[in-house]
């Protein structure tokens, strides 16, 4: 399948890049991280990111479809 | 209302759309970039947000503080860009016809505002380093 | 810093008091003239204070607060005489490093003005009367 | 013994004067506000008002000496 990934913050400074086109057959956002983390050289756990798939909050074991756009978001600091 | 800024938030326009006959009390907040964090001295900051959930998830905030208190109006404004010193990074404006709910929901909101939105700081320091701030939940 | 004033409370004036390179936090609460009371329609009222008095015990409530609280600046003002519906009664500003510290000292400060220092609030209503409040403790 | 009462918001309305000299006997703020309330047919019980001599907060049952400014506080409704 073929997804896009969004990078904001320290990932984006580790991936050099705000987004990135891959081809996957990664079946769930946990899986698809495990791929970036070792691409990109990720050091931050899963278990401290929250995950948006399509622009809402999802679980990292939710059923990818094809298209669909993930995003991996570090423990965020507004305000 | 929540939305996100990239220019300086205008405190005093802001607080003109808190004016109604049936407010008793009107709370504003504001976080501001500060000199200092923890130790190190700050020369300014940049907020990064994922706009999209960010927006979602801010008007999602406002709604729950209207359910929860009894207020009347609600909004929050969020910087993004490079900031200086002493700018605002985030504005909350409640107002109420009692000062409970108005205290109770404009915490409500900075909290979870906070807590909750996709939006990242990188503080500068004085050394020359910069570094997005990921805090433990 | 507390006052009585007895022209209109000036909050961008006083809003431009409350900055400094160390707040990470400002709040400023705003108590209003509303447009019921009980039931009853108000239309407009009036405070009287003891002057002497009054500035006396806001001044002690300030220094309370700044002793209780982790804060930087602290300030009150209150309005006495003729106000109409919308117009600001009361004024509380507060900035500190952290937001827990703000917020707890401005909740201090408007609650303990209101239960102590000797002001009164005479209410006009739409039917003609005019009430002075004496709240029960 | 000569005092100065001053008297505000519904209190002063009772009295019909915001000020007023008195020559008395009473040796406390307890019994000048009985002969006052005496005088002006206040109704407020001693119990509810609060007490302030010479511009401080004071007992009610504090001693009063010649030419003190004494006033009785009803509850208070600012802010």
């Amino acid at each position: 399948m073929n997804f896009t990934l969004r990078y904001f913050a320290s990932l984006r400074d580790a991936a050099g890049c705000a987004e990135e086109q891959v081809a996957s057959a990664a079946e769930t956002p946990a899986a698809l991280y495990a791929e970036a983390a070792a691409r990109h050289g990720f050091t931050m756990p899963l278990a401290r990111l929250r995950v948006a798939v399509n622009g809402a909050f999802a679980h990292a074991d939710a059923a990818l479809h094809d298209g669909d756009e993930v995003v991996f978001l570090p423990p965020v600091s507004g305000g | 209302m929540f939305a996100l800024s990239e220019s300086a938030i205008d405190a005093s326009r802001l607080g003109r759309g808190l004016e109604s006959p049936r407010t008793g009390a009107a709370i504003v907040f504001e976080g501001r970039v500060r000199d200092h964090h923890q130790g190190r001295q700050v020369i300014g900051l940049a907020y990064e947000a994922y706009a999209e959930l960010a927006l979602a998830e801010g008007s999602r905030i406002i709604a729950e503080a209207r359910e929860r208190f009894a207020i009347e109006q609600a909004a929050c404004v969020h910087r993004v860009g490079e900031l200086s010193l002493g700018e605002t990074a985030v504005w909350v404006g409640v107002t109420a016809a009692h000062r409970d709910a108005a205290f109770a929901a404009c915490r409500y909101i900075i909290d979870e505002v906070k807590a909750r939105v996709p939006i990242w700081k990188r503080e500068h320091y004085a050394e020359g380093a910069s570094e997005w701030l990921h805090p433990d939940a």
